[in-house]
């Protein structure tokens, strides 16, 4: 439990030394919500029916981009290989590197969700299920991504190379993410698509934290 | 029982064994595609709403049927060299993933090819194209970290994990674009037509699925022993084999 | 045979290029799939050889020099 | 007495060369090992065999007795955004180390006045001192260091010789390579590789 | 001119290490349009209006994801240090750096253009201008992407700050690069987006990098 | 003859620390100038001051007449994605020197048979021959090397420490840091830093 703590304490601390890397996404993201009226018109309507698809995308994508750094630096500066030795099971660490993953990318994401939103035109009775799922949704999505970071930490220039392996498994997430936002928008119940973005965070907590060690492993393995 | 798995982790018996499946096996495998193609092509009758171009079908559905069919092979090729460290799982592995994404890209191909006559577009967003491009990424996915790592081993481990990670996901994947697909699409196109299917034609189709599942095994098979002599090849029984046969051969 | 004639057949009325295209990439797939492994293994063989070889030579003038 | 850490028979091999053939290697409790050998010939691989951290590049029989181990790499495990005492908290909360020692062991190894700076504004040598002031965080029994004494100036490398050799006398064991000489007077068994292959 | 040559030798080796890598980016564009009928739904009319601002929500992506690791690595093993020292004028190296960061990233994208365009359905005859609009946007993207990198490649405090006022040259890139592509797509003329995009392409070129060899030279002093 | 390098009245500091004050340095050619002094006493700082590397955190008058130099850092500008040949073409391109002394001088460096393989995976000494084969590439009137021993075994130190001094009695001045002693037998000058400060 120390070891849960004090790993979140330091993983914290590190971003906020390096704010760029942090405020990257962000800035991506935010600069997308705004180019994107001006690229469609500015018909509300419309903008409202792409909005949902679209916020959920640039999530997707913005979750990405920080993915590549959550073991890099830990890899290069020979930290992992502490921590494959520290006594408590890696998995659990690996869970924590995750969490810390979304508390920087997908916390700041649902705080920023509500400007957004309404910068989009979404209607304000979606606004809820949208927290929710994005909530959960981009909890999947650190887990996913915590894999695909471990498994290509240890080959330089994994950036692309993450992406490659992650996307696909990144796709469930966007269809019932941008699902239930759709239908709350749309006026309908959002519960069905809630409930099975729960089931997939309940199924990565489970796996993706073993999948992730057995990554790390093999790539403090490389050397 | 035991003995037999034993046996399959053992490199000269596989290779010994492989080639004696072959010997036959591929010349089969040749007759039938030779067989199925030509049947199809020229004496399978025409359809009558889509006309000749239907008879892409006799390439389209085996070689989309073994995609996916391919990768549960990798993955479960990879589970066990994983868990049980064998050595011909992992060869197996390897071997499988390039010859899965080369089945996989002549599915997405030939059903580009055939949407132009009968969609009028190469390209539609339905939800079994779509699966099927995420699968073409599944492959590519697995083949690019593979080539990454320096260290072959590592590589294949990984590679292992990775595919694992991709076999608990594909069903998940493929429901959900599934569901995707028929929330947004109030069926304007369909494409399904198989049961309405004329016996004349199916048979073909029959012939060449059955000629794509062995030319799959023909080729892990063939890959599987090129990949044997390769990381084989310090030991004796390499050596032995080499200096009897390779005298003629090379 | 569906087709009366080699040009009937090729054309097959309009169709002919899309179902030939298909069936001549599916040809060099197949073709690829079967003879890339045949060719890499002729290549291993023959590399393989050359450093058993190499290695017996090195060997025995080792064992002849001293 | 037992081994506390044993290998036989091991054949270890990267990117295609082969590093160790049948090599076996017994380390004792109250022996101070120094691995020796030219640059590249497999200390650092043979390390990290030994630390468990590489298990995929050797085969061999590995035996390890219950007791505790430090590691020390070639890259220092330091984040260079973190203070030195930030860097040796976490350090002690995922080794379940006393964080009480932390600032002793910072003054010990000259970092005394450096404790809050960033890392990355330290010396080459400061830096590897962060990593070194581990050694002086809590005992273990057995210490794996590849080249400690890097970057180092002579004060560092006679106190932390001193450290080694006050905790072989009671009882730890060390192994640590160096192109440098160690300058202890206690027994020191060196281990020359590369000679055999 | 030799070390010129040499240099984009340098970074395109750096790049192509492995055959996988050149490939990589044009599956990963692959996989990102692929979001878009996944996330706004596969209607053929919706896809094609959307199509535009596809291009430069990936162009905006890929730039910014590459652009971090412009210098990072010269600069954490110490190359940037000998490539100031070298004796031919440094701002003429941050050219062939942006140089190399287009090649591979704007290039491929436009290498890809026409298939996606296919693939979203655009109508064909917005083609040209797509083109045009992502060769000059793109190079303009990567021009001003090598000021940031080289300002934050040593963290300083400053730099965080410096690199957030380059951002916003990025948003008028995109609006003129959307709208000319959306303007072709309506059947209207796009020539006054392009020749703006031609200006700011020839002020990046004049000015970026100036303003990039300052930037390197401040960070390598940092140590 | 007038020196090669020179400064005066130097004041550096870093992160708020003044390291020297007042400090003034003169080197002339045929000198082999070794910068002691314990860790985080300022000898990198200098070094890059003097390499004109770093020019804020100083104010001095610096005096350089007109002459090749070559500075090898704590950093060894290697990547490692690239092969050592790859990497010194790069070097010689930039600093425009020919490229036919490549393979010559990796194979003084001891790297013969790893010309071809990607620098990462090299050991940690092997990778610091790579940065070390400059020196061998083409010759400089003024060394400034930064700890330049730094993972290199004995035998390294030997090949190095001879041809600095070859060079220095061929006229050129070389200034190093170096916490072990240099095995030369010229003359010295050794500039002990920390002292007065
Ligand atoms: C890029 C486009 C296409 C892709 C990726 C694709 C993919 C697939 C897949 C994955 C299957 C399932 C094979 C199996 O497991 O049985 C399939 C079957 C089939 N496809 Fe396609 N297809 C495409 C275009 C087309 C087109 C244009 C047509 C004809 C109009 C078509 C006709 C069929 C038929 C008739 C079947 C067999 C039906 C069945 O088994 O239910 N496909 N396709
Ligand atoms: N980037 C920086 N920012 C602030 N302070 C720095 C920075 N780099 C070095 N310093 C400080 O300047 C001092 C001198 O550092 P320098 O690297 O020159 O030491 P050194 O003599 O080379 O030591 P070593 O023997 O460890 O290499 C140190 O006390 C260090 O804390
Ligand atoms: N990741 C790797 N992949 C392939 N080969 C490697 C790798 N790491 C090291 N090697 C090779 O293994 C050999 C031994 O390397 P190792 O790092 O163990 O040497 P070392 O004895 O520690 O050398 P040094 O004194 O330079 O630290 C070297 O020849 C090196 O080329
Ligand atoms: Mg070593
Ligand atoms: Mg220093």
């Amino acid at each position: 439990m120390s070891l849960a703590t004090g790993l979140l304490r330091r993983q914290l601390l590190l971003a906020a030394r390096r704010p760029a890397q942090v405020l990257s996404p962000l800035i991506f993201f935010a600069m997308v919500v705004m180019l994107f009226p001006l690229g469609l018109g500015p018909d509300p309507r419309q903008l409202a029916e792409f909005a949902p698809g679209v916020f959920w995308i640039i999530a997707l994508l913005s979750t990405l981009m920080a993915a590549e750094d959550m073991f890099r630096s830990d890899y290069e500066d020979g930290s992992l290989e502490q921590l494959v030795l520290m006594p408590s099971p890696l998995f659990i660490s690996c869970l924590v590197y995750a969490f810390a993953h979304w508390l920087l990318t997908g916390l700041p994401l649902l705080l920023m969700a509500p400007l957004f939103a309404l910068m989009l035109q979404m209607p304000t009775s979606a606004l809820g299920v949208l927290l929710v799922s994005l909530m959960l949704g981009t909890a999947v999505l650190s887990l996913v991504s915590s894999i695909g970071a471990a498994l290509t930490v240890s080959v330089r220039r994994g950036g692309v190379l993450l992406s490659l392996l992650v996307l696909p498994l990144y796709v469930p997430v966007l269809i019932f993410g941008s699902g239930a936002v759709a239908a709350a928008a749309d006026g309908l119940s959002a519960q069905a698509h809630l409930l099975i973005l729960a089931g997939m965070l309940s199924l990565a907590v489970a796996l993706a934290p073993f999948a992730c060690a057995a990554g790390v492993r093999i790539s403090v393995d490389a050397g | 029982m035991w003995s037999f798995f034993h046996k399959l982790g053992s490199p000269p018996w596989m290779y010994r064994i492989s080639g004696t499946i072959l010997t036959w096996l591929l010349p089969v495998t040749i007759v039938l595609l030779a067989w199925g193609a030509i049947w199809g092509l020229l004496y399978a009758p025409e359809d009558f709403r889509q006309g000749n171009s239907y008879r892409i079908i006799y390439i389209h559905v085996p070689a989309s049927a073994i995609s996916l069919a391919g990768y549960y092979v990798m993955a479960i090729a990879g589970a066990t060299s994983l868990i049980w460290k064998m050595k011909m799982a992992d060869i197996a592995m390897r071997c499988a993933a390039p010859i899965g994404a080369a089945f996989t890209f002549l599915g997405l191909l030939s059903g580009a090819i055939w949407g132009k006559p009968t969609w009028g577009t190469y390209w539609v967003w339905d939800a079994r194209v779509t699966s099927m491009l995420v699968l073409f990424f599944l492959y590519v996915g697995v083949l690019a970290l593979y080539e990454a790592w320096d260290d072959e081993a590592l590589g294949a481990k990984a590679a292992a994990v990775l595919s694992l990670v991709g076999t608990v996901n594909i069903p998940i994947i493929y429901k959900s674009v599934d569901w995707w697909f028929s929330l947004h699409q109030p069926a304007t196109i369909k494409f399904t037509e198989a049961p309405s299917m004329h016996m004349d034609m199916f048979q073909p189709l029959l012939l060449m699925i059955v000629a794509f599942y062995c030319l799959f095994t023909c080729s892990l098979l063939l890959s599987m022993r090129s990949e044997i002599l390769r990381r084989e090849s310090t030991t004796g029984w390499v050596r032995k084999l080499l200096l009897g046969e390779g005298a003629g051969a090379v | 045979m569906q087709f009366d004639s080699f040009a009937d057949a090729l054309e097959m009325a309009g169709h002919g290029p899309y179902v030939w295209s298909v069936y001549a990439v599916a040809l060099l797939v197949i073709v690829g799939l079967l003879v890339i492994p045949q060719v890499r293994k002729q290549r291993i063989m023959r590399d393989t050889l050359g450093q058993i070889k190499r290695r017996e030579r090195e060997e025995a003038e080792r064992a002849s020099g001293t | 007495m037992a081994a506390l850490l044993s290998v036989a028979n091991l054949n270890l091999e990267r990117g295609g060369r082969s590093l160790f053939r049948d090599f076996s290697l017994s380390i004792e409790r109250g022996e101070l090992v120094q691995l020796a050998g030219e640059n590249g010939t497999g200390k650092t691989t043979l390390l990290r065999y030994l630390a468990g951290l590489s298990s995929h590049s050797g085969a061999g029989e590995l035996v390890r007795s219950e007791c505790s181990q430090l590691y020390l790499g070639h890259k220092p495990a330091v984040k260079t955004l973190l203070s030195p005492r930030e860097n040796l908290q976490w350090y002690c909360q995922g080794f379940g180390f006393s964080e009480e020692k932390i600032d002793s062991a910072l003054e010990l190894v000259g970092l005394y006045g450096y404790e809050e700076v960033a890392s990355r504004t330290l010396s080459a040598g400061q830096l590897r001192r962060v990593a070194l002031a581990r050694v002086f965080l809590g005992d273990a029994d057995l210490y794996l260091l590849d080249e400690p004494f890097t970057s180092i100036d002579a004060r560092g490398v006679a106190l932390l010789s001193a450290h080694l050799s006050e905790r072989v006398n009671a009882g730890a064991a060390v192994v640590c390579t160096s192109h440098q000489p160690i300058p202890v007077d206690i027994p020191l068994r060196r281990v020359e590789l590369g000679e055999s292959v």
